[in-house]
């Protein structure tokens, strides 16, 4: 990285500061461990709460409703609420299921998310762990969910869940290679699998605009990949209501059902999250090339709240086209990623090669 | 993309109109058209978000005090009672036989002093009621009015059983020609809402099993505290 | 088609068709074993092309020992209405079915089976349509009485 | 004779296919009778390959309430508040259908306010219907927000309903030899209030969803129904309108005050979901232009020719009529013996015959077709039972 970046923002992961602390002292390691651990978990319970929160109150508003109102004010502990609802209630196991893969099944694919969360790098300082393949491990790890999705449905013993992991599976593994293919994109024009890296590389501008059109184009794929992916409308077919009653969940009740629950809204976090960070610079203010003064006026806002904007507004998106679109049919799901978006994506994959070959991007850095 | 709204008027038949078709295009201007038709649709949700006064809903029951029912509402089937607590219903038990599904029952008798027959009792079940309004159009008397208020939810549906005469005995019109006050308080006798042949006070009707008659006391007219069925029943068995 | 010229034309095509009395609408009456021809000329003879079988019903006349089955027809190309009935006794309800002119008459068929008992001839999935398969008595016949009755009281 | 009699296990039973070892296997399943997108206790049992539809066995019953058996044991005028429970959502429709059977066969003869009121009510209610499905076809194809649009939209005329009528769903309201109440002073105000409103919201259901390609592609083709089996099958209404049969019982009948107002039978041109959809969205802006036209010509006179308490009686005799509810011809058949109630009551629902085309539609479609196509044939599942 040239002089643009400044090393006030060069990353130090959580874990970074543990190896470090290491030699000292072994508690200070531990601690800062516990802190990394502590903090996710709490981070996921927080996050998915407020998540749910927003969800209901800008769908009521979508839908010129008010969303809750009961618990607080403008009822804001109603997801306080109804998490110790579900945490109360009696979890039923189905007689006839598999009991040990039912029981598993949730915790796989809250696991996925949680795996992901950890190397997010949401700022500068809030960062759990840098590693260096980032991408390729993220591309790894999230398909624990798709795994949970398959074991809830296959366990449950039930028609209807059964359709609907199968449907997931089928529509995450597809959707998995176009936004593979996005995500490639931006590793093309970053050099580097490191995702503080790839958020310093955009420190001259965000990848999607910097590379005429190719960077809007693969975001546009990895954003629609993805919501596939964490099956939100419009493809959420593989828990579509009205065809499926609940999909691969219709069996869970209580805690695991929470547990699938959180994962969908913390899967979306970091869908709009890792969108941020690949496309939109991540926790980097907006920059344009070398004009110091604006870029300065930019690094006022701190980098924490540049990330939580760009990812609010990501979510908003996808919270927005849940409350206004149809879901697809399977087959034309199917048909949208191997018709559409596949071929679009390598194209765009080649596009992108030429333009990194031949450095054609705005404000080439290297 | 072709507009929905497009009327496409048929020449061949008049008085019909058709639905267009759907036509389909290249792949670019599908995918464009597509894109644009998704957009339209984000910018109606989207104008609902952005003017919270278009939000309908109402904030029951924070808004008792101004939430007005119409005045045809059908909610309660009442008796109308004028400023002195009388009503007009003698007893001719037309709206008893107008009742599609004998939720009405007029219980008469004869009077202690005159010995004309006149109503004892107007039991109604608003729990097998359809509110269709019947009994209110087929009394010649003007007796009956279906009331607004809807707020009639009980724990324990033996309560919706119950009287709506406040007192049994001739009359409004009978009663005035009874020029001797004492001999008036000798035609009356007062009715409360969960009295008589009710499963509040130990009746048993068809479907609905008897309370307890001690329990009826404490019941009144609010209703409520007789919640727990079961545990009535259990210890009226138990006696 | 005006309903005299209706059943002129229903009379010269099946001459054991008889006007039944005492119906609003042009009405005739046939014999059992005469059902299944008048119907398959009154959907397919263009004169009538009665392609919609509005109703199929039964009426259960006790006291005569008989099952009146009411059929409503409509033709949309020439937009008249026939109504046709026929008598079974009720202690052998069996008509022949009507299924291959109109496919609703599969379902409505099913129907009156599963409320009268009526049997139909050539029905190719005859079973209950509202109750259970095993339900015992046929629900709208007049003499039917089961444990849920209720009478209404005085 | 050859009747023979089965059982839904005869039907649901399986062939093993074994002949070869990647031979796949059809499954089963029950769609119903609590599922999302039935919409009441409508049970489907669905032959499956996979996720594509191979038969549809209805299974009905679940809210069977033995309607027709109850009238034997009703008066005339007690029978029509159960005409309500039918189809609730075209309430009044049905209430004007058994009240017309009636006046009909007792010769009472309406003055023309009756007539109007009458039609005036029955096409806001066949407007509040389609607004009611309009909702739930969006939701039963994963768009939540049309549903509580269209809720929205339908509160204002259940409002103009309960203001006139004192009933938001059973109202009850049309009863033999007229109306039960007169109309509200308010009731053209809020009627003209309503047109003004719901014309624009008209044009935004069309941006939200005719226009959205999601939609169009998942109804384009799907679920095709030519006319001539839609005859056969006993579909009427806009199902059958959808494909191509202009029949509509206000044109041809031309009941009520429907002579003397303009308005145009929408028909579709290849019967699939799409022109059902279509069709019920322009029946709306039909029977709003229906409602302009009478609205200002209310004529004077009463509200009831004769008095609620007299009693009636039938003619010895039988009497079948018909009339176009929102969802299709509702025909009342009834079997008097010249006493006060009657001998046999029959009513020929619309759901109950459009819901088989649904045997005839679906198969070869995919799961989520099948709740498209049954949600496009609207089916209220208490019309079904009775």
């Amino acid at each position: 990285m040239t002089g643009i970046t400044e090393n006030i923002w060069q990353a130090k992961t959580v874990a970074q500061r543990a190896a470090e602390a290491l030699p000292e002292s072994v508690w200070f390691a531990l601690g800062y461990m516990v802190l990394g651990v502590v903090g996710v978990a709490a981070f996921i319970a927080v996050l998915g709460m407020g998540l749910i929160y927003a969800e209901r109150k800008i769908a009521g508003h979508f839908q010129c409703r008010l969303g809750p109102m009961r618990v607080g004010w403008h009822g804001i502990f109603q997801t306080v609420a109804d998490t110790l609802k579900l945490l109360l209630k009696e979890d039923v196991v189905p007689a006839q299921a598999d009991k040990f893969l039912h029981i598993l099944a949730p915790l796989f694919t809250l696991l996925g998310t949680i795996l992901v969360l950890a190397v997010l790098p949401m700022s500068p300082i809030v960062h759990v762990s840098d590693v260096n393949i980032g991408v390729v491990y993220v591309g790894a790890v999230s398909g624990f969910g798709v795994l949970g999705i398959l074991l809830g449905g296959w366990s449950s013993n039930n028609k209807w869940s059964l359709l609907g992991a199968m449907r997931a599976g089928a529509q995450i593994i597809s959707y998995e290679i176009s936004a593979t293919l996005a995500l490639l994109v931006v590793v093309l024009f970053s050099g580097t699998l490191r995702l503080s890296e790839i958020v310093e590389s955009q420190a001259a501008g965000w990848w999607i605009w910097r590379a005429h059109g190719v960077g809007i184009v693969a975001f546009l794929l990895f954003f629609i990949a993805s919501l596939a992916e964490i099956n939100r409308t419009p493809f959420d077919i593989p828990e579509g209501e009205s065809e499926l009653t609940a999909g691969f969940h219709t069996e869970y009740s209580g805690m695991r059902f929470a547990f699938f629950f959180l994962a969908e809204f913390i899967n979306m976090f970091i869908v709009a999250a890792l969108t941020a960070t690949l496309f939109l610079g991540g926790w980097m203010p907006f920059h344009i090339g070398d004009f110091a003064g604006f870029n300065a006026i930019m690094d006022m806002i701190p980098p924490g709240l540049w990330f939580t904007g760009k990812t609010a507004f990501l979510v908003f998106l996808i919270m927005w086209f849940r409350w206004t679109f149809p879901r697809l049919r399977v087959d034309q799901l199917m048909r949208l990623e191997w018709k559409v978006l596949l071929p679009i994506g390598f194209a765009n994959l080649i596009a992108a090669a030429v333009v990194v070959l031949f450095n054609f991007y705005f404000f080439p850095v290297r | 993309m072709m507009q929905a709204t497009d009327k496409q008027e048929n020449p061949t038949r008049s008085g019909l109109v058709t639905a267009p078709e759907l036509k389909r295009h290249g792949f670019f201007r599908n995918v464009f058209s597509g894109i644009k038709s998704l957009l339209e649709g984000m910018k109606v949700t989207f104008h609902y978000l952005s003017h919270p006064s278009t939000v309908v809903t109402q904030q029951y029951p924070e808004n008792r005090a101004t939430l007005k029912m119409m005045e045809r509402y059908r909610a309660l089937l009442t008796m109308i009672h004028d400023e002195n607590g009388l009503h007009k219903c003698t007893g001719c038990q037309i709206c008893h036989d107008n009742c599609p599904n004998a939720s009405i029952n007029v219980v008469t008798r004869s009077n202690p002093v005159s010995g004309k027959k006149e109503l004892d009792r107007y039991i109604w079940r608003m729990d097998s009621c359809t509110f269709c309004n019947l009994c209110v159009q087929v009394c010649p008397f003007g007796v009956l009015k279906m009331d607004g208020s809807f707020e009639g939810a009980v724990y324990d549906r033996r309560l919706f059983v119950f009287t709506l005469n406040h007192y049994a005995g001739p009359a409004a019109g009978l009663l005035a020609k009874v020029a001797d006050p004492e001999e008036r308080k000798k035609m009356i006798e007062p009715r409360d809402r969960y009295s008589g042949p009710v499963p509040l006070n130990g009746q048993e009707l068809a479907g609905v099993k008897a309370l307890k008659k001690a329990e009826s006391g404490c019941c009144g007219g609010s209703g409520g505290c007789c919640s727990d069925s079961q545990g009535s029943q259990g210890s009226k068995e138990m006696k | 088609m005006d309903s005299a010229n209706l059943l002129t034309a229903v009379a010269a095509a099946e001459p054991n068709a008889k006007p039944r009395e005492k119906a609003d609408r042009a009405a005739v009456q046939v014999p059992v074993g005469n059902l299944s021809a008048l119907m398959k000329r009154l959907r397919n003879d263009s004169t009538f092309a009665f392609d919609m079988l509005c109703d199929h019903t039964a009426v259960d006349w006790s006291e005569q020992g008989t099952f009146e089955l009411v059929y409503q027809l409509y033709s949309t190309v020439h937009g008249h209405y026939l109504m046709v009935t026929t008598s079974v006794p009720r202690v052998s309800p069996i008509v022949p079915t009507v299924r291959e002119f109109w496919r609703i008459a599969e379902f409505q068929e099913r129907e009156v089976y599963d409320m009268f008992g009526v049997l139909y001839d050539g029905h190719p999935d005859l079973r209950r349509l509202f109750l259970e398969d095993d339900w015992k008595g046929f629900p709208l016949r007049k003499d039917y009485t089961d444990d849920f009755m209720l009478e209404r009281p005085e | 004779m050859s009747v023979h009699i089965t059982t839904l296990d005869d039907r649901v039973r399986l062939r093993q296919d074994d002949s070869s070892p990647l031979s796949t296997q059809e499954y089963f399943v029950n769609m119903g009778p609590q599922h999302p997108s039935t919409h009441g206790v409508l049970r489907l049992v669905l032959k499956l390959d996979g996720e594509t539809v191979r038969e549809v066995i209805p299974v009905l019953g679940y809210i069977h309430r033995g309607i027709e058996k109850m009238g034997e044991h009703q008066s005339y005028r007690q029978f029509v508040h159960l005409s309500d429970r039918l189809d609730y959502l075209s309430a009044l429709i049905n209430n004007w259908a058994v009240s017309m059977t009636i006046e009909k066969a007792a010769n009472i003869e309406l003055n023309d306010r009756i007539q109007v009121i009458r039609t005036l009510m029955a096409e806001l209610q066949r407007i509040q219907s389609h607004q009611l499905w309009w909702g739930v076809f969006g939701m039963d194809l994963g768009a939540f927000t049309p549903f509580l649009y269209g809720f929205r939209d339908r509160e204002i005329i259940a409002d103009i309903f309960e203001e006139t009528v004192g009933a938001r769903l059973t109202m009850n309201y049309i009863q033999p030899g007229g109306l039960m109440y007169d109309i509200h002073p308010g009731f053209v105000k809020r009627v003209k209030a309503f047109l003004q409103y719901f014309k624009p919201k008209l044009a935004e259901y069309e941006t939200l969803l005719s226009g959205n390609v999601i939609l169009q592609e998942r109804l384009r083709g799907v679920g095709r129904m030519d006319g001539q089996t839609a005859l056969s099958i006993g579909a009427t209404g806009p199902v059958l309108r959808a494909s191509g049969v202009p029949l509509d019982l206000r044109k041809s009948e031309a009941y009520g005050s429907y002579g003397k107002v303009a308005f145009d039978v929408v028909i579709g041109k290849n019967g699939d979901c799409w022109d059902r959809y279509w069709v019920r969205l322009e029946e709306m802006r039909q029977s709003m232009k229906i409602v302009e036209q009478l609205i200002d010509n209310i004529p004077e006179g009463k509200h009831m020719v004769m008095k609620p308490a007299v009693k009636i009686k039938l003619p010895e005799g039988c009497y079948y009529n018909q009339v176009e509810t929102a969802r299709g011809i509702l025909g009342v058949y009834i079997v008097s013996d010249g006493k006060e109630s009657p001998y046999r009551i029959h009513l020929r629902t619309p759901n109950f015959n459009n819901l088989w085309a649904i045997t005839e539609t679906a198969a070869n479609w995919r799961l989520g077709d099948l709740v498209a196509i049954l949600s496009s044939l609207d089916v209220v599942v208490p019309d079904i039972d009775r």
